[in-house]
């Protein structure tokens, strides 16, 4: 990974405008992204949410359409690793402070070497959650320059985010400390978290 | 002109005066000039995501407020909004002012605690001395109410554990009142120095479109002049019932984000007001199933909380069962203290390297979780 | 036990004998006095607990009565306060740094986590117990331990200045391979370190 | 030359009396910011302890004897300094022209420490050393400039005679010529590194500047070169503006003493004044500091010697 130079003399000038969010509702959105990605369904939450399910080909243009349409707060990507089901489900938040409105786009990646474009392009602050979940879960982000080490430092184990990574065992064999209740949390139920 | 300057790296490090909390820079300097700075997060890393998986639901309320010190209650009010939408509660009235009034107290500690940090960072230690002095009669109050100065634990699934005592409203407001005739001297001491302005006015100043597009939130986006306030975008605890002006300032330097602080300090304490005074009477806990047996049915909900950093979220993801299968928290300073400074430090001063991160108020263990 | 184990005498929790200085002259004990009046602190926030130092420092608790003020770099510093847990990554400064402050140095240990993990006691990034990697004089109980029970440790640490038991800057040199055992166990040391091996002057 | 018994007792009492008035007088200053900050603040002789804990540690560690030398450097040059100031009226060394040696002197201990942290090789304190030497640059305009009006008005190049030309009661300096006072106060403030001018030992920019590898005995002998740079540098405006302190005539012992004590309390009421300012201002950035000095200290020096000149010249 090539590590992008920060040119002083661009930074100063290239930003003016003011800032107007525009206001469109996170249904009428939802419908539009429908309408030009294929094999996406969206579905209103208890919650009063919009989310979508899109294939993980096709993030790149989702993301461009939201922003496109006010929702321009990148509010969080999350990665959950569904152990059973074989898969990551990274889930994007995105809010609009124009149509308040929250709209999670969820997509699943296989678990084995799992990659997933980088939206980086489109929301630049996109840039240091996918570092960490890269980081945390192994996930890679072709596009993203700055995928370098993060928070953990010196780190042979596997990425330790991942549910079949046990820290208790982890815990007993590097800091040599017999983990004074082993019947608390039988290791059964924090291997795969709650069933 | 800036090529023939000899590149001095200086690692301002974890241990440094400068550096609010354990966070670390690598500064490569031209001169005196910053031409490029890397930061190196993941000191105060304790893995919160990973440990909340392996605890139950009510036992990750009592860790969920280690996440960020100086504000600790914006991570239970967050964590058990989630929790109550996923379980479909409802929470009594009574329960969401208590959850304002807290809120609202741990805004100003947090804010006095930032104020003095920024006095810190140009020098002016009597700023610190006395904002820390007079936000340790919060902690009093908190003391009381919940038992714990800084953690308290008394936010959870459902409302607040126990009802406020018969003195204590009182009390909240003697120390309001303190605070309030505070406030001023804090205004003289610092705004109307000299000094204040040569180093704050147009230092690292962003326009609220740069601002958005880099996730700034908070107070540092309302300094741009963007009005957006979550607890008035998305309503939660009591606050549609109660009404405050949303600060804004339109420069967007350093001088405008530690502003917005101040003046939301005593907004703060017009709202605690009324939350005290038409305070309802009635339950304080929803219905819940008790600690032991608490099992949320599946179903994940993101809530998000106006923290005095920023937007606070928690993404929280449930199987069903006595286990939380993933909680992700969004934490104001993931944004601010990485990607925003590494853009903004480059072409400042060695000098204002702290002084930029105190105004934008960074709180490390945010990022590293 | 194999042989780099502690020698016998006074064990403190961890097996590492607590070592009283031979006896002290008048000049020794002079600058044992002078030393508890006057302790500077390490400005390094370790852990969480450092959140109850700036009221220490401030104007309601006032930690300058005692003589203790922060001070800027290890070299300057007598005092580490170890506030809280200890990622592994901070472990690796915080070994650094102490190593770089002067005899005599002492070592608090701020709150249950560095007792033995405390509430990240199943945490892969924290440490369990700070003894097995730098000697540590007093322990403050405390899940943040408030700033009455720090000025507590305070007190008891000049008291056992004056009396001379403060000395675990002293295990530290007499024990190196102990702790360096158990420090190469967490973490790699850096090319660039210096010292080697500190001499017990 | 002979020298009277005075010279060989100040001699001594001279320094001796520099160290102890230095750690009293931050003595009571840290008492007295303390109490600017509501706050009660450590015993007044803290600083004497802190002295006494630094030469008591077990282990320095230096990383060359240049750093020795540097350090030893700013206690001599301190010391040199105090011989030609006149306590109380009477100094131990006084020729014409020993107020341009010391001019000299006070630059030869800020020297000499930058010297020794250059040797340090640690970053923060390069940039320390060359903060100092600039702000130096930025002070000794003014100062320089006021020493010259001092000079030709009383047209004598020797401080105790300055000294004595201002005996009586209504002719001190200070009423003679005030613009050249206020400069010098204003140069003052930079002298003793108070804020807003203590950018050489940052501590939230660049970790205590020069001072970030001095541990143990050494950062005990940049102390005592702090606390007795106070009484110099106070002492110095004492004597230039306030009369030297000679309030009581005669040349007897007992006047001697209350001369050095009357010198003294104006020099402690100088420091306490640079503190006040030091407790409500910020710091300002390296270039602002300087921007400020050769702004309105260095237009009033000018006016000072403008004055000065001119009424030598007998228009005024």
């Amino acid at each position: 990974m090539v590590e992008d130079s920060y040119d002083l003399t661009k930074r100063k000038d290239e930003r003016s405008g003011e800032y107007v969010p525009e206001d469109i509702p996170a249904e009428r959105a939802a419908d539009e992204v429908l309408k030009k990605v294929p094999g996406a369904e969206s579905r209103k939450r208890k919650d009063g949410r919009v989310e979508l399910n899109v294939p993980s080909t096709s993030i790149g243009s989702v993301m461009s359409e939201f922003k496109r349409m006010g929702y321009d707060h990148f509010v969080a990507l999350t990665c959950i690793d569904l152990i059973k089901e074989d898969m990551f489900e990274m889930v994007y938040h995105l809010w609009s402070y124009g149509a308040r409105t929250h709209v999670y786009v969820k997509t699943n990646i296989p678990r084995e070497d799992p990659s997933i474009e980088s939206v980086v392009e489109v929301f630049r602050t996109a840039v240091t959650y996918e570092r960490e979940i890269k980081e945390m879960f192994g996930v890679d982000f072709p596009g993203n320059q700055r995928l370098t080490q993060f928070i953990l430092e010196d780190w042979e184990g596997p990425p330790p985010m991942r549910k079949d990574f046990d820290s208790i065992r982890y815990v007993q064999d590097k800091f040599d400390i017999k983990v004074r209740n082993p019947k608390g949390l039988p290791p059964k139920w924090t291997k795969e978290g709650g069933k | 002109m800036m090529d023939d300057f000899k590149v001095t790296e200086i690692i301002f490090g974890p241990q440094h005066p400068g550096i609010h909390g354990n966070f670390g820079t690598r500064l490569e300097l031209r001169g005196d000039l910053v031409y490029r700075a890397r930061m190196v997060p993941g000191y105060l890393h304790r893995a919160f995501e990973k440990l909340m998986e392996q605890r139950t639901w009510m036992q990750n309320v009592a860790i969920v407020p280690r996440i960020c010190v100086p504000d600790p209650d914006v991570n239970e009010m967050a964590y058990s909004m989630a929790v109550e939408n996923i379980m479909g509660l409802e929470v009594p009235d009574r329960a969401n002012y208590i959850r304002t009034i807290i809120l609202e107290l741990s805004r100003i500690s947090a804010h006095l605690m930032g104020l003095g940090g920024i006095g810190g960072a140009i020098g002016l230690y009597t700023l610190p001395m006395w904002t820390n002095g007079d936000r340790d009669y919060i902690l009093d109050l908190f003391e009381e109410l919940t038992g714990g100065r800084v953690y308290h634990i008394f936010i959870w699934p459902g409302g607040v554990r126990w009802d406020i005592p018969d003195n204590w409203p009182r009390k909240v407001n003697k120390v309001l009142d303190h605070i309030e005739a505070r406030l001023p001297e804090y205004y003289s001491l610092f705004f109307e120095s000299k000094v204040t302005d040569a180093r704050l006015k147009g230092l690292a100043r962003f326009d609220s479109r740069w601002a958005v597009d880099h996730g700034v939130t908070g107070p540092n986006l309302r300094a741009t002049g963007l009005e957006v306030d979550i607890r008035r975008m998305e309503p939660y605890a009591a606050y549609e019932d109660i009404d405050f002006k949303v600060i804004t300032r339109k420069e967007g330097d350093g001088l405008a984000r530690t502003l917005v602080r101040w003046y939301e300090v005593r907004e703060s304490i017009r709202i605690i007001r009324q939350a005290v005074e038409d305070m309802p009477s009635g339950e304080i806990r929803a219905k819940t199933p008790p600690p032991l047996a608490f099992m949320v049915p599946p179903g994940d909900h993101f809530a998000r909380v106006e923290s005095s950093k920023g937007e606070y979220g928690y993404y929280v993801v449930s199987k069903g069962g006595k286990f939380p299968y993933r909680v992700h928290v969004r934490g104001p300073s993931f944004t601010h203290g990485i990607d925003v400074l590494e853009q903004i430090l480059p072409g400042n001063e060695i000098s204002d390297v702290a002084l930029i991160t105190g105004t934008l108020d960074v709180c490390p263990p945010d990022i590293d979780r | 036990m194999s042989d780099d184990e502690p020698k016998g005498g006074l064990l403190d929790q961890n097996g590492i004998p607590i070592t009283n200085l031979p006896k002290r002259g008048f000049v020794r004990r002079v600058a044992d006095w002078a030393s508890a009046k006057s302790m500077w602190l390490l400005w390094y926030c370790t852990g969480c607990g450092a959140v109850e130092l700036p009221p220490s420092f401030t104007s309601r608790y006032d930690m300058e009565r005692y003589g203790i003020g922060p001070m800027a770099t290890p070299r300057q510093a007598d005092i580490f306060l170890i506030t809280g847990y200890l990622s592994v990554k901070t472990l690796k400064r915080v070994v650094r740094s102490y190593e770089q402050m002067q005899d005599p140095k002492y070592v608090l240990g701020h709150g249950s986590c560095t007792i033995d993990g405390g509430m990240y006691w199943d945490s892969y990034a924290t440490i369990k117990d700070v003894g097995l990697y730098i000697p540590v004089d007093i322990y403050i109980a405390g899940c943040m331990p408030r700033p009455e029970a720090i000025f507590h440790a305070f007190e008891k640490l000049q008291s056992m200045i004056k009396a001379g038991e403060a000395n675990g800057w002293r295990r530290y040199k007499e024990n190196y391979q102990y702790y360096r055992k158990n420090q190469d166990k967490v973490f790699k040391r850096g090319p660039d370190w210096a010292l080697e091996e500190p001499v017990l002057k | 030359m002979a020298w009277s018994a005075t010279t060989w007792v100040m001699i001594f009492l001279a320094p001796l009396l520099a160290f102890f008035l230095g750690h009293l007088f931050l003595g009571i200053s840290r008492k007295y910011t303390a109490r600017m900050h509501r706050r009660v603040g450590p015993p007044v002789v803290q600083q004497f302890i802190d002295v006494m804990k630094l030469f008591g540690k077990r282990e320095s560690t230096t990383h060359s004897w240049v750093q020795d030398m540097g350090a030893l450097f700013a206690v001599i040059g301190v010391v040199a300094s105090i011989l030609f100031i006149p306590i109380g009226g009477q100094a131990v060394l006084a020729f014409q022209g020993d107020i341009i040696v010391l001019a000299y002197l006070l630059v030869i201990a800020p020297l000499g420490m930058a010297l020794g942290t250059g040797a340090t090789g640690n970053p923060n304190s390069a940039i320390g050393v060359s903060r100092g030497l600039m702000l130096m640059m930025g002070y000794e305009l003014p100062f320089a400039m006021v020493i010259v009006a001092v000079v030709l008005h009383y047209d004598t190049a020797s401080i105790s005679e300055i000294v004595k030309a201002q005996e009586g009661a209504f002719n001190w300096a200070i009423l003679a010529l005030p613009l050249s006072a206020i400069a010098a106060d204003l140069a003052l403030q930079g002298m003793l590194g108070e804020k807003p001018f203590d950018q050489p030992v940052a501590p939230a920019e660049i970790a205590s500047g020069p001072m970030v590898e001095f541990g143990g005995k050494y950062l005990g002998m940049l102390m005592i070169w702090h606390a007795m740079s106070i009484v110099v540098e106070a002492g110095l405006f004492v004597d230039l503006f306030l009369g030297g302190g000679v309030i009581f005539p005669g040349g007897s012992v007992w006047a001697l003493i209350g001369n050095i004590l009357i010198w003294s309390i104006l020099a402690l009421v100088m420091w306490l004044i640079s503190v006040s300012i030091n407790n409500v201002f910020g710091r300002f950035k390296m270039g602002q500091a300087l921007n400020f000095y050769w702004g309105v200290p260095t237009l009033l020096a000018l006016l000072g010697l403008g004055y000065v000149v001119l009424s030598n010249v007998g228009v005024f």
